[in-house]
């Protein structure tokens, strides 16, 4: 074998405190090692072509390269290998920037770790054989989970990409938290006419399935060969007969069941659509407050119901598809403001969360647009926003800023402005956070030409007074505390995960982080993908981000999903394991640890032998450790080369 | 407000000791406000305390030491319960009387008084004799009128009594002010 | 190609790729300052970790070994690291049996966005094996005098007992007999080639079913042979504890209940040769020169050398049947009487306490002093009910090469810890392994051991029951005993 | 040859500790239950009551020895040299104590690895400069059969000196030229009288030894049972295949070469191998020419009474220390394998019994 | 089992609050809590002594707590919030070592660490339970409007005093519901009264204690029920001070709530001190009488 070695200064990341010329100098001391160099950019084109022509010129079979970590660019360089004709596994990288140059600043010391990971990449790759990934094909349709504005977005793109589509909303409607909106900020145009158009496409398009009141039950199978299966929650309303006509919802006696897409500011019937643009438009009746699952009697919507479609005994149904990728668009929720005391916990009716300001503007909310107090329903003066409720918060463990508040509280002071020119809108802020376009122009607007008085300090206590509130703030600029007496009071309650986030990673075998939002492959090169191929996100399910953003990633999941069926087959990877026959006994311990029942028992000769299934095997490596005789081997990881590397660093 | 020379007149050393002593790092605070927002006492203070923590931020030592707010302040925990950073700012205002009180730094002499002659009843008795501190009160700072006109409202209830309760421990008591005042701790 | 003497130690850490390894990244991004101490070696999933890999860095010179996963429920195989979790901590529990410290070994969870905590995990962890100092290697610990004695007759304690022996051999050869024409072999005991040496028989005709016999002599474990015998209808007379080894390997497949038929005969413990043979050359003679034994319940009566010796049984008695749970057999088709169990009365025998109370320097330099003589026949292995891949077994294997014909205790060594590793929480102590070993290393000490940790961390005893699978193959989302070391 | 000497007991450490100046003197201690070969340190006291359980052949024919060692350098222009360092020198060393059989294992060693066409230098340069002190055995074990393969207990073939063991000491009695030198030693006395009680001790060891059993007819028919796999699995069911009889075995003179390397240097070793197990005849190919333990279990009882003997003059490559019967985990009888064998062919009297 | 528990009665039971000390016993006495006084208790410094030093504060407090360790109790309840500050913070910041053996310097007798430091109020809540005490209500105090006062550091900061929600405590309102009363929602429960500012300020506690009564009358209270001696001092004895900031002649009594619960239970007035109140509130007691038979 005749190894290239090639030590990256990677500008002065590595050469500020790695003597890269000593490492090559020792590395061609190494056994099989024929060509040893540092380069200044190895990962530049120049620094590509330099391996290719060494690769040709010296007949090299293998190249170690010493430079940034193998998670940024083993691709890129496996690429260069490839181009200059050799197989892409005969290829090595030592991480010596994050793991040496990067966590201090012993020179010698870095050296010399350099020096030794080069030598353990130097013995794993005498012990690399070349590897084939052999191609499978693809179910070319999507699965979309979430139908707020992001899987909106992306099952439209990806359906006018010509794929199918499968769209699953855990709601009875698609629209997520963007249908809940009045206006939309900075341009301040109605939210159901922009997103409305889109449902309709969603709910019309032929290539696109539309699962409402449908949750994922599990996840099989692997990228391009997803087995899903689907809960379909019991609507008690036969969905195919029921035109949506509302017969029901008015007729229905229950008319105090909880408003969830009111965000409880209002009250609806047991039997609802809960807005009047929702796709499917379909009744779902809630059995918690409908009298028939209550107390056994009622019925009356299954007799005012004009195609019959009540169906009191509908059961919960499971469905399986087969889809090729998956693409998580399950949003965020609203920060739960029973968990702040100084505010009320939620005691206070008149200390609401924006959104639920938001449906007391909306036409279609509880209060037809008029901005009532949810307490004796008058029309309040004095409103006051209070800014940073759960987010950059410590001590509610929740740090981050949520990044939109900023913008919808100057929206919805310039709409409370516009409903009630006379009222006094008063903003408790920090920092006005609003870096999109026109968006600081915007938030100017809303306090030079619609006079919302902004006051810069944090709000430390809410309490009522007769009718009033006593909100007391303080105004850090003139340096003193200042207290109103508000009329009604708008948390700016901050985003957090979904309920349910966490439990769905874990099916879909994707990791989070501690509050609860996906984790993305890449914070800033890989936004949309996740590290399981196949998974893709979009939206604020990956972190809080406004409309915009969400729209964009919606359309960027989009683009790798169809990036991804644009080849006809797959190439499967090749770090998979395998059962050499002849060292294999039979004793299926490797078929009883497989996480993904890759490995099936099968009969060679009249002896029963294991054999790996190559497309299911996701190369984990747990039937190799497993394997007592180590007739299972994991191609790339094989015992044999981790011990090489075990042996580099403890034999000699 | 004098302009602040922050080469010259930043006393880094100042922050370190208020730190170490109150064990809060005192870069966590973003000044949002909240501590002045629920501090009861703000309309007495010169200062509110979002900028008394500014102040010991950028190392302003004469000022906050010599300011009336520490004095004024009521240690009724509001700004460390609301604190969004989990600073215990109550804490810190505690470490800045020590400091003043240790430099004879006091702006306001009638808290100090009436502590001191609070903590001087428990010294000489072990336990508090109310009318002694107010009589030593009234000694210290020559305000003969103070809570007169409770006086008539108290006296017939017999809560009042002339004789501080003296505790077998005492001597006790004494030795624990005596080594305080040693320095047997430093 | 070594740490910078002074300076560093050797500390190898096995990283998980999708969120340790990238933890670790995401350190450096950030200038997380960190010990140089630390080489890194990168596998797809900590599942992938084989404790073997530990063992072979701790042996060979590393002075610390450092693993790190993704947190549970989090592994990006979903499953690797609770297996990882079980394994490591069994093999945490192992170490100090070697003479190796633990504290030299830790595992633990960290994501690929915890930098900060990576660095913790890592200055600690270095600060910790700095205070340990170098690891002192098997090659040179020397042997502290006196340590031999130690283990001389260690066993004690009471017996189970049966009674009616003798009959029991009649009414099991009807038994058989009954049987034999629809199984194609039938295993149990025969006289040997002296008085004292009984050997396993392969009944196949009425005629070998004459030379069955019954008793303290029957030392040998049958199940051992009913692997290689897949396919044929095979019965086998068996001890309580043989009965186990045949529980074992149902359990994992490697028997067929229907080919299997299984006589259970009560036992009241079977004799330990080594301890006649030490007992007879205490007397001036050997077991070499037995011209005649009679072995009843009570005890052995042995005529060598002209002269007559008698044993009792509590002399003589290998140290399993001291705290035998089992005398009669777990699973059996055909019971022929039964034992009354010995007051197992749990506490851990004498060798596990003499074990314990040896520091973890003088382990090291027993098992030095023992595996010197060790002549790598593998009649351990072989010998072993549970080792059914003998023939491609890793010790003898150059892919994967673990083991190198290097004449060096180390190597000697690495393949005790082989077996002792692969069959844990299969173990069964039958005992055969320790009796099989031509040289007389007590290596069933260390199976006890690692049994020990199983009881503790899985309340888990092999061979007891058919439909139970082995703790290291399975896994809990969360483990009651498994409390992963706080870095 | 001169004159039979004398030497007392209480002088044997110091005569030993005298050979121990020039040359590395081995002899059978106990172990942890078991007696093995080590170099006399100052101290140990020496196990003679009974044969060692492993054999002496290890110092000659150690268990892993080093050939030689290999350096790869590489010089500029990437030409590279590999240099060749020969293994550790083999130092002149005596065995005092082993028994006639185990002496005589030597021999059969000696025809394969320096008397016939190949000559090994390895074994040569060790065997040459090892000598024997063979100890006469003063009464057979169960499992002696020595009488059966033409040796005995006082047998000195391949021996140098022969000791008798006699009240108060031994009777040292020169057997090669070599042996003859070592008897020059001052602590020895002429044993004139003794010679006669070592006589005695000698004639009455072999009376005691049960009568032979003829095996003679055995290279003949284990040759016919060659192919009678019924015959073999019935035999070999009761093995494990493990090969610990091989290593314990003082005529067993298989072997392995590997080479161990580390990175671009290492070594390549001569380490003991046994038939018994499945590596051993494992080809490249995965086929396995004795795949099962019967295949094995016939090629070693056959190489010891058939394949060596036609070689070798019908010499029986088999001492009959019984070793292998003593340390078999399952009590395996090599006897009873080659009686039966006989018997076998003896009923069927063909030439190629099939049955 | 009601375990027994060290009584830490704090300076002020001797003085300005003998009647809260009075009906504290009592009540517990008739519910079966078993409070032994600690034997020759020292003042806990309060809070001129942590605002003098933290460890001399310490010493003061970890005294008593030696002196409890010596009862060879484990648990010391106190009626005074500001003593139970005391106590539990400094018992808190002498769990780590170097400030323990700081602390300890000063004191005869090192304390160790092992007393757990309640107020009474929890007591009653933990050890006797809201439904013992009801059922041993005998007058209830049916139609009485009270609003619960609470005090700011009877539950804060909560990492230290551990003990109900430190921005909307209940623990008092559940009692007094126990006792039949009637709880107005009061949202300024744990608002500061302006503590010991009394002497030195007083327009400072009669702007915050006024507005804490005005509050009160809001929201329909006919009595304000503390559970601390300072809060009540500045709202009863110096009721009439707060009336020119606020605007307001107040006449609205200022009680402990166990004096109320010694009511309900039908303990003798003479032990529960009614008449050591500047507010009487015997008006409104005998109206509930009344109501109740």
């Amino acid at each position: 074998m005749r190894i290239g070695v090639f030590v990256c200064h990677c500008g002065s990341n590595i050469e500020g405190t790695v003597d890269t010329a000593a490492v090559a100098r020792a590395a061609l001391g190494f056994p099989e090692v024929a060509l040893a160099t540092d380069a200044m950019y190895t990962c530049s084109e120049p620094g590509q072509d330099a391996i290719v022509q060494a690769i040709r010129e010296k007949g090299l079979s293998g190249i170690v390269v010493a430079s940034c970590s193998p998670r940024m660019h083993e691709n890129t360089f496996r690429r260069a290998v490839e181009r200059a004709g050799l197989n892409r596994y005969m290829f090595e990288m030592a991480n010596i920037r994050e793991h040496v140059s990067w966590i201090g600043k012993d020179r010698e010391a870095n050296t010399n770790k350099a020096t030794e990971l080069v030598r353990m990449a130097v013995e794993k790759l005498r012990r690399n054989t070349p590897l084939f990934s052999n191609k499978f094909d693809v179910t070319k349709r999507v699965l979309v989970i979430g139908g707020g504005v992001a899987g909106i977005q992306a099952a439209l793109d990806c359906a006018e990409g010509g794929k199918e589509v499968v769209l699953v909303e855990r709601e009875s409607s698609i629209g997520g938290k963007m249908a809940k909106l009045d206006k939309t900020f900075p341009t301040v145009d109605c939210s159901s006419c922009i997103l409305g158009p889109k449902m309709v496409d969603v709910a019309q398009h032929p290539n696109i399935k539309l699962l409402a009141c449908t949750e994922l039950k599990s996840v099989g199978g692997y990228v391009g060969n997803f087995q899903v299966e689907l809960r379909k929650k019991a609507t008690y309303v036969d969905w195919t007969k029921c035109t949506g006509c509302g017969q029901c919802m008015e007729k229905c006696p229950s008319k105090k069941s909880e408003d969830r897409f009111n965000e409880r500011i209002g009250v609806t019937t047991a039997i609802n659509i809960p807005f009047p643009q929702a796709i499917p438009k379909k009744a779902v009746i809630d059995p918690a407050s409908c009298r028939h699952f209550l107390k056994g009697k009622c019925g009356v919507c299954a007799k005012v119901c004009p195609t019959g479609a009540i169906d009191y005994e509908m059961k919960e149904e499971v469905l399986t598809e087969q889809v090729g990728a998956i693409i998580a668009a399950t949003g965020y929720d609203v920060f739960d403001i029973s968990k702040i005391g100084e505010y009320g916990a939620g005691r206070y009716p008149d200390v609401i969360t924006s959104l639920q300001y938001e449906r007391l503007l909306s036409a279609s909310g509880p209060t037809g647009g008029h901005i009532k107090r949810p307490s004796d329903g008058a029309e309040p003066k004095t409103i006051v926003f209070v800014q940073c409720v759960g987010s950059r918060d410590k001590s509610l463990g929740r740090p981050y800023c949520s990044g939109f508040c900023c913008m919808y509280t100057a929206k919805q002071a310039i709409l409370t402005r516009d409903h009630i020119p006379d009222s006094q809108v008063f903003v408790f802020y920090m920092d006005i956070r609003a870096p999109g376009k026109l968006y600081d122009e915007f938030t100017r607007r809303a306090m030079e030409e619609y006079g919302a008085r902004y006051i810069r300090g944090r709000v430390a206590m809410v309490y009522p007074q007769g009718s009033k509130y006593i909100v007391r703030g303080a105004d850090t600029l003139l340096g003193t505390n200042v207290e109103i007496e508000a009329d009604l009071v708008v948390l700016a309650a901050g985003a957090e995960a979904a309920a349910g986030a966490p439990a769905l990673a874990e099916k879909l075998r994707i990791s989070y982080d501690p509050y609860g939002f996906f984790v993305e492959s890449h914070p800033k090169l890989r936004p949309v993908e996740t590290n399981t191929a196949g998974v893709y996100l979009a939206g604020s399910c990956q972190g809080p981000k406004d409309i915009p953003s969400s729209v964009a990633q919606g359309s960027a999941a989009a683009a790798k999903v169809l990036a991804l069926f644009s080849k006809d087959k797959l190439e499967s990877d090749p770090q998979i394991s395998r059962v050499d026959i002849k060292r294999c006994v039979g004793c299926g311990k490797c078929i009883l640890t497989c996480p993904y029942g890759a490995i099936k028992k099968i009969d060679f000769r009249g002896e029963p032998k294991a054999e790996v299934v190559a497309t299911v095997c996701q190369g984990c490596g747990i039937c190799t450790s497993t394997c007592p005789q180590g007739a299972a081997q994991l191609a790339h990881f094989t015992d044999d080369q981790i011990l090489a590397e075990v042996n580099a660093l403890c034999r000699f | 407000m004098t302009s602040i020379n922050y080469s010259n007149r930043f006393d880094a050393n100042f922050v370190r000791m208020v730190e170490e002593a109150s064990e809060q790092r005192l870069s966590q605070c973003y000044q949002c406000g909240k501590c002045t927002a629920g501090c009861p006492c703000t309309f007495a203070y010169d200062y509110p305390v979002n900028q008394i923590m500014r102040l010991v931020q950028s190392g302003q030592k004469d000022t906050v030491l010599n300011c009336k707010a520490i004095w004024l302040c009521a240690t009724c925990e509001s700004c460390t319960a609301r604190c969004p950073n989990n600073i215990d700012v109550a804490r810190v205002i505690d470490v800045l009387r020590h400091m003043a009180r240790r430099e004879d730094r006091v702006a306001i002499s009638e808290v100090k008084k009436f502590w001191d002659s609070f903590l001087k009843s428990v010294q000489t008795n072990g336990r508090l004799f109310e009318t002694g501190v107010l009589a030593g009160y009234i000694a210290k700072t020559g305000r003969i009128f103070t809570d007169l006109d409770l006086g008539p409202r108290i006296a017939p209830k017999g809560k009042l009594s002339f004789r501080p309760h003296k505790v077998k421990g005492q001597a006790e008591i004494a030795r624990i002010f005596e080594r305080f005042n040693k320095g047997v701790i430093s | 190609m070594s740490v910078l003497t002074g300076k560093e130690l050797r500390i190898v850490g096995f990283l998980c790729n999708w969120c340790s390894y990238g933890g670790a990244d995401t350190a450096g991004v950030g200038r997380f300052v960190q010990p140089t101490d630390l080489r890194i070696i990168r596998v797809p999933c900590s599942g992938r970790i084989d404790p073997l890999f530990i063992v072979k860095a701790l042996l060979n010179g590393a002075d610390g070994v450092l693993v790190s996963g993704c947190h549970p429920r989090d592994c990006h195989y979903s499953q690797g690291n609770f297996y990882a979790r079980r394994r490591l901590e069994v093999l945490k529990h192992f170490l100090p049996v070697l003479g190796i410290d633990p504290a030299r070994f830790e595992y633990t969870w960290v994501s690929a966005s915890e930098a900060q905590r990576w660095q913790k995990v890592v200055s600690s962890f270095t600060e910790r094996i700095h205070k340990l100092g170098p690891a002192s290697r098997l090659e040179n610990t020397a042997l502290p005098d006196g340590l031999e004695k130690r283990f001389a007759a260690i066993a004690s304690g009471e017996l189970p007992s049966d009674g009616k022996a003798a009959t029991r051999l009649e009414e099991l050869k009807d038994r058989i007999h009954e049987f034999l024409p629809d199984l194609d072999i039938v295993i149990g005991w025969q006289r040997g080639f002296d008085a004292l040496h009984n050997t396993p028989l392969f009944m196949r005709s009425a005629e070998d079913l004459e030379k069955l016999v019954w008793g303290p002599l029957n030392i040998h474990n049958t199940a051992t042979y009913l692997p290689s015998l897949r396919g044929k209808k095979v019965g086998v007379v068996v001890k309580g504890c043989d009965s186990r080894s045949v529980v074992e390997l149902l359990q994992e497949k490697l028997v067929d209940r229907e080919n299997i038929v299984v006589f259970g005969m009560p036992c009241s413990g079977i004799v330990d040769l080594s301890k006649i043979d030490r007992a007879l050359r205490e007397r001036g003679t050997g077991i070499g020169r037995v011209q005649a034994a009679e072995c009843g319940e009570k005890g052995v009566t042995i005529k060598a050398g002209g002269q007559e010796y008698r044993f009792a049984m509590e002399e003589v008695a290998a140290d399993k049947c001291f705290h035998c749970e089992y005398p009669n057999a777990v699973l059996a088709d055909h019971l022929i009487g039964n034992a009354s169990p010995s007051s197992s009365n749990g506490k851990i025998s004498r060798q596990l306490a003499a074990f314990d109370a040896m520091s973890l320097q003088e382990r090291m330099a027993y098992w030095r002093s023992q595996m010197d003589r060790c002549i790598r026949c593998h009649a351990c292995r072989n010998a072993c009910p549970l080792c059914v891949c003998k023939d491609h077994c890793i010790a003898q294997s150059r892919d994967p090469h673990w083991i190198s014909q290097e004449d060096t205790i180390t190597e000697k060594l690495m393949f005790q810890v082989v077996h002792a590793v692969h069959t844990a929480g299969r173990c069964t102590e039958c005992g055969e392994c320790e009796r099989a070993c031509p040289m007389d290393i007590p290596i069933l000490a260390m199976k006890r051991q690692m049994n020990r940790a199983i009881r503790e961390l899985f309340e888990y005893k092999a061979g007891t029951d058919p439909e139970a699978v082995p703790p290291l193959l399975a896994f809990q989302a969360e483990e009651k005993n498994i409390h992963e070391g706080v870095l | 040859m001169t004159g039979a000497k004398f030497l007392s007991k209480e002088k044997l450490l110091d005569w030993l500790a005298e050979l121990g100046q020039t040359r590395r003197v081995f002899m059978p201690v106990e172990e942890g239950g078991k007696i093995v070969f080590r170099p006399c340190t100052n101290g140990d006291t020496p196990a003679l009551v009974r044969d060692a359980s492993a054999s002496p052949k290890g110092v000659v024919f150690p268990s892993s020895a080093e050939l030689f060692r290999y350096t790869k350098t590489k010089a500029r222009g990437g030409k590279s040299s590999m240099e060749l360092k020969p293994g550790t020198e083999f130092e002149p060393a005596l065995i005092f104590g082993t028994r006639p059989c185990g002496a005589r294992g030597f021999t059969i060693f000696d025809r394969v690895y320096t008397g016939g066409k190949f000559n090994d230098p390895y074994y040569r340069a060790a065997r040459e400069n090892t000598l024997i002190v063979t100890l006469a055995c003063e009464g057979p074990e169960n499992t002696c059969f020595c009488n059966w393969v033409g040796s005995g207990p006082d047998d000195p073939t391949g021996s140098d000196v022969l000791a008798t063991p006699v009240e108060g000491g031994f009777v040292l009695e020169s057997v090669s030229e070599r042996g003859e030198a070592l008897l020059e030693s001052p602590l020895l006395q002429p044993a004139e009288a003794r010679t006669a009680e070592a006589d005695s001790v000698k004639s009455r060891a072999r009376a005691e030894l049960p009568p032979a059993r003829d095996i003679s007819a055995a290279p003949q028919s284990i040759r016919a049972l060659f192919d009678n796999q019924k015959f073999w699995d019935e035999v070999s069911s009761k093995c494990l295949s493990c090969g610990a009889c091989t290593y314990l075995c003082p005529t067993c003179y298989c072997f392995t070469i590997t080479d161990e390397d580390h990175g671009d240097s290492g070594k390549r070793l001569r380490s003991w191998d046994n038939c018994m197990s499945y590596q051993f005849s494992l080809e490249a190919s995965g086929h396995n020419p004795r795949p099962t333990k019967a295949h094995r279990l016939r090629n070693r009882v056959g190489h010891k009474f058939s394949y060596y003997p036609q070689l070798h003059e019908g010499l029986l490559a088999c001492c009959g220390c019984g070793r292998c019967i003593r340390s078999c985990p399952v009590s395996m009888d090599i006897r009873e394998i080659v009686l039966d064998a006989i018997d076998r062919v003896q009923a069927k009297n063909c030439e190629v019994v099939h049955e | 089992m009601i375990k027994q528990l060290a009584y830490y009665p704090g300076c002020s039971s001797l003085g300005t609050s003998r009647e809260y000390d009075m009906s504290t016993r009592a009540v517990c006495e008739l519910l079966g809590l078993d409070l032994k006084e600690i034997p020759d208790w020292s003042c806990c410094g309060s809070s001129p002594a942590h605002s003098f030093d933290h460890s001399l504060s310490a010493a003061l407090s970890a005294r008593n707590l030696a002196l409890v360790e010596t009862m060879g109790l484990d648990m010391v309840a106190t009626p005074c919030p500001s003593c139970l500050s005391n106590l539990k913070t400094s018992s808190h910041r002498m769990q780590r070592e170097t400030f323990r053996d700081k602390v300890n310097l000063l004191l005869d007798k090192p304390y160790m660490g092992s007393v757990k430091s309640m107020s009474v109020l929890q007591a009653l809540i933990e050890q006797v339970g809201t439904d013992t005490i009801a059922a041993m209500v005998a007058q209830p105090l049916t139609g009485l409007k009270l609003a619960p006062f609470y005090g700011c550091i009877m539950n804060r900061p909560s990492e230290i005093m551990e003990f109900d929600d430190p921005e909307n405590p209940t623990s008092m309102d559940r009692i007094l519901t126990a006792l039949g009363a009637e709880v107005v929602p009061f949202p300024l429960k744990v608002e500061c009264c302006g503590a010991s500012y009394g002497v030195p300020f007083k327009d400072i506690v009669a702007k915050l204690s006024g507005k804490l009564l005005s509050c009160a009358l809001d929201a329909g209270a006919e009595a304000v029920v503390v559970a601390c001696p300072m809060c009540q001092m500045n709202l009863d004895l110096r009721q009439k001070q707060l009336a020119k900031p606020a605007g307001v002649n107040f006449e609205i009594p200022v009680v402990y709530f166990t004096q109320l619960m010694g009511f309900a239970m039908g303990l003798p007035e003479s032990r529960l001190g009614f008449d050591k109140l500047c507010v009487s509130p015997a008006l409104l007691l005998s109206r509930t009488l009344a109501a109740a038979s």
